[in-house]
């Protein structure tokens, strides 16, 4: 069980009032709040040890790689990598899933093959595939999802053919919450040959993963998403597909030989990490990590699994309010998106804000989903592992009153 | 009472001025917000004296955005069309009387790029936005 | 003139002793120190005001949002950008010319067409050119330098035909110093009309930056080196350009509408921005450039040309002390590589890290270069605005101290 | 003085033990730090007992590469095969018996990865890094 009032202490933007009203967050799967030891991770860091990495023969840059480094091998065997080196830094989940794009895709998608996607995706494992399609001459082919937000399983064996050659799909939707049965449809993707790529954002913030045991070929996640520093993801990826890479993006710090007309890599994963990296925000991404492992992620999934049961009996109950994506807790996350009445999602973003309650609205970089179900827009509210069940009644006491302003 | 949404703004929410189509009409032009679903067509009367005679907007989206488009309407009823083309941001903002935060200023503005873009005869609103907003 | 003593006190690291020995921190070139300020808004943000950007509907993302694009603005002044349209954030230098090579390279270089490099080039404005050589068929050339390091202009004049597309060129070299006559040959890149590509990574936190004047068509710079946080840079580009380039990363944030089978793209600069941007990172950065422009970026640059003129004078007379790079502190920055008789520059830097100097050594990202002038490694000490002449002569007296030990 | 270069360490950069090739050899090979520079070269003779019989290097580089290199080459003479494929890390960090940054770690190991690269017949040392090091 989380000690939710102790984490709360631990999260400094919560203890702000706004006109004597608290912060109530309810936005973090667009991005978590942090929490001091993140904050002050990068603080000293900058104030005490700040130097480029990898290759200063001095004091600060040897433990500023070593802290960089140590950050990786956290995040490693946070999601139970097989070996540090299979951990790239990225800016974000957007970039770790474009740098699969460009280079696997580049080099093993091409006429003829099939690119499968499902069709609840966020943009960013979405438009990277479309491109990729254009690029190679692939076909881009969507995995359905049920009305309640389920993944279509007898429609995705259906589009299994030999001639598809990656799977991309989120392991939890940013908008439905939806959990996907992962392992197995790696699995079958596995069976006809193709690589699988699992959009880790939203599952490795509130879920336990572990990739070896998955067996997924690549997994995408952000830190800020999970208590830590904006700027900082991740690309995890088995060693061999690494390995057969070219790299994306190049300069310094990813060769290891350069001449005028030629280059020789850098090991994995440095071939992966060109220029001057994100040496402050993996850190904290590292301290994050601690704070997770920590409070333990079963404790985090449960945590989760309460809020969700919890809103989706009290919210459900509310008139005029229609929540989207599966209705059971057990194979659902912590994004709970629905509208209210005629009210528009803006409009009651805009009326939320003024009780302080900060929910998002819209389409949530899901726009084809959202189109799918006829809307343009919805509103979303999002749990962690400081949220309360009373942060529900706010939510619900102020819908209440949004109700009466627009006379629904 | 929530500040944003103001009797003022609520009444034109729900009772839109100036809604509907113009027949006939000078200009028309249509444009959709695609980040919130917003849509607003605008219809226009101009004389030969180059004065709005009649104006007229439809279209669907949040109170901002619908009530704003009610506002502007009956502002430019009968007004010249050099002052429409001079009307602003601010004009806009003033109607409103609230503040409004850059995610909503997109709601608030649509009918304002949607009058111009219809009297410029620009297909892409975009545009106006980019050459207004160099710094 | 710059207070240096006043500057001093505002980096929180400079204030670290180690053995009784302060800190002397002459490793700029590889990545700035950061002043108070620029620690605490990145800490100011994370405790105050952290959400996600540009689609939030509440205080917070609203309070986020402004100040990573005012944070922009700033920026795109201090280079003098017509627009701050133009300036795009990037996590540095290096991804800010892979931008540009995957993008206006990749849609604008073909078989036959030349690409011109200078060949003292730091491997970050190297290899993204010989990747797009190899992926499009172009030629790749080396505009040549003279022993001292200059831009070798007869050579480059010829080098100039019809068939060059782009010419990419550091204005200032990060191990010899020099600071090349950009402008010209901007001027003459665009005479054969071939698109003019600056690495401004050692150029934009030293000197004064006009992008309007230079008149080139990318800039690329750094945010770490100029006093900023890890983990954010920029690239600047003539609004033409860009609005005609194909985006780079896709995902959320960098579209206007997508659906299943098509996407239309954001406007600038949010087309290149895909995913959570480093926020945190890029409020920093702009925290960053207000101190340099307190400053002066003339007072910055007359300070460096100080620092180098001393050094060049004192390191000069040191026996067996061979100085590379142009003698006249007018057409240098504070970059100075040196070799010390035979100590390998390892050595050199270990003994100069026993006293609590902190130089690099290497081959500084400029492995050709090296190679070019018969040299494995070089040892480069860099200034920035907290140096001070004592600082030089502490290194002297240390590479004094190393001629005993080593017996030279 | 700096700890990292004590006496004995400057000694053996001054003054290498077994430096030089070796003819006959049963086993060389030569590898190079493209970072540093720096180049080493080890030459072995194994008898028919799988015992060191010779060993010996060559090359240039840095005075812990070089220092490092010339007392794994002490440590070696007579060595049985089987116990010098056991040499680890840790023996050469003992012989230097100084505290080493993870850049200098490079330096300090060139040898080492060259006698094992030579003794496995790799072609390329960074396999046997990788090998090594998945956590
Ligand atoms: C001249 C030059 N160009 C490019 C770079 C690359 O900068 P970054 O590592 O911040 O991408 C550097 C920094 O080392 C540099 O000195
Ligand atoms: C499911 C999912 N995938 C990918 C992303 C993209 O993450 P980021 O913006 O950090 O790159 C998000 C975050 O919005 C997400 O929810």
């Amino acid at each position: 069980m989380l000690n939710i009032e102790a984490i709360r202490q631990d999260f400094p933007i919560l203890q702000q009032k706004t006109n004597g009203k608290p912060l109530v967050f309810l936005d973090s799967a667009a991005s978590s709040q942090k929490p001091l030891a993140v904050i002050k991770a990068v603080d000293t860091y900058y104030r005490e040890y700040h130097a480029n990495v990898h290759r200063g023969i001095y004091d600060l840059s040897e433990k500023a790689s070593a802290a960089y480094e140590q950050a990786r091998k956290k995040i490693a065997r946070f999601i139970n990598a097989k070996s540090w080196r299979e951990l790239i830094y990225t800016r974000n989940a957007t970039e770790s899933l474009n740098l699969v794009a460009y280079t696997w895709g580049m080099q093993h998608v091409g006429p003829g093959d099939t690119i499968l996607v499902s069709d609840m995706e966020h943009h960013a494992n979405l438009i990277p595939w479309q491109q990729l399609a254009k690029r190679t001459g692939a076909a881009l082919k969507y995995i359905p999802t049920t009305t309640e937000g389920l993944i279509d399983q007898p429609a995705y064996a259906q589009l299994l053919d030999s001639t598809v050659k990656l799977v991309a799909f989120t392991l939890m939707s940013n908008v439905l919450g939806t959990i996907t049965p992962a392992k197995a449809m790696i699995a079958q993707a596995h069976a006809v040959g193709a690589v699988a790529v699992v959009d880790g954002a939203q599952s490795v913030p509130h879920l336990p993963t572990d990739v070896q045991d998955l067996d997924c070929d690549f997994l995408a996640f952000s830190g800020h998403k999970m208590l830590g520093p904006t700027g900082i993801g991740a690309l995890w990826g088995k060693k061999p597909l690494l390995a057969d890479m070219e790299p994306f993006l190049t300069g310094g710090d990813m060769i290891k030989q350069v001449g005028y007309d030629r280059c020789e890599w850098n090991a994995l994963p440095w071939k992966f990490e060109a220029g001057t990296p994100a040496i402050a925000q993996a850190i904290g991404f590292g301290y994050a990590v601690d704070y997770l492992t920590a409070l333990g992620m079963d404790n985090v999934r449960q945590h989760e699994k309460d809020m969700v049961a919890y809103a989706l009996e009290h919210l459900g109950r509310v008139e005029g309010l229609r929540i989207f994506g599966p209705q059971d807790p057990e194979i659902r996350g912590g994004a709970v998106s629905f509208t209210f009445g005629d009210i528009h999602p803006h409009d009651l973003a805009s009326m939320l804000n003024y009780h302080n309650i900060a929910i998002r609205a819209g389409h949530h970089c899901a726009q084809p989903l959202h189109d799918k179900h006829g809307l343009a827009a919805t509103a979303r509210a999002s749990f962690y592992i400081y949220n309360t069940l009373q942060e529900i009644d706010c939510l619900i006491e102020a819908l209440e009153d949004a109700r009466k302003t627009f006379e629904l | 009472m929530d500040d944003l949404y103001r009797e003022n703004i609520l009444d034109h929410y729900r009772h839109p001025r100036y809604k509907g189509e113009l027949e006939p009409h000078t200009h028309s032009h249509r444009e959709h917000n695609p980040v919130c679903g917003d849509e607003i067509q605008i219809d226009l009367y101009v004389n030969g004296a180059d004065v709005v005679e009649k104006a007229a907007f439809s279209g669907h989206g949040c109170a901002i955005s619908q009530a704003g488009a009610s506002m502007l309407m009956e502002r430019i009823q009968g007004m010249p069309l050099a002052e429409v083309k001079a009307l602003g941001k601010e004009d806009i903002l003033e109607d409103l009387g609230i503040p409004i935060g850059p995610v909503r200023l997109k709601c608030a503005l649509l009918s304002l790029k949607v009058l111009k873009a219809g009297i410029y005869g620009l297909d892409n609103i975009e545009a106006l936005d980019e050459d207004d907003e160099d710094w």
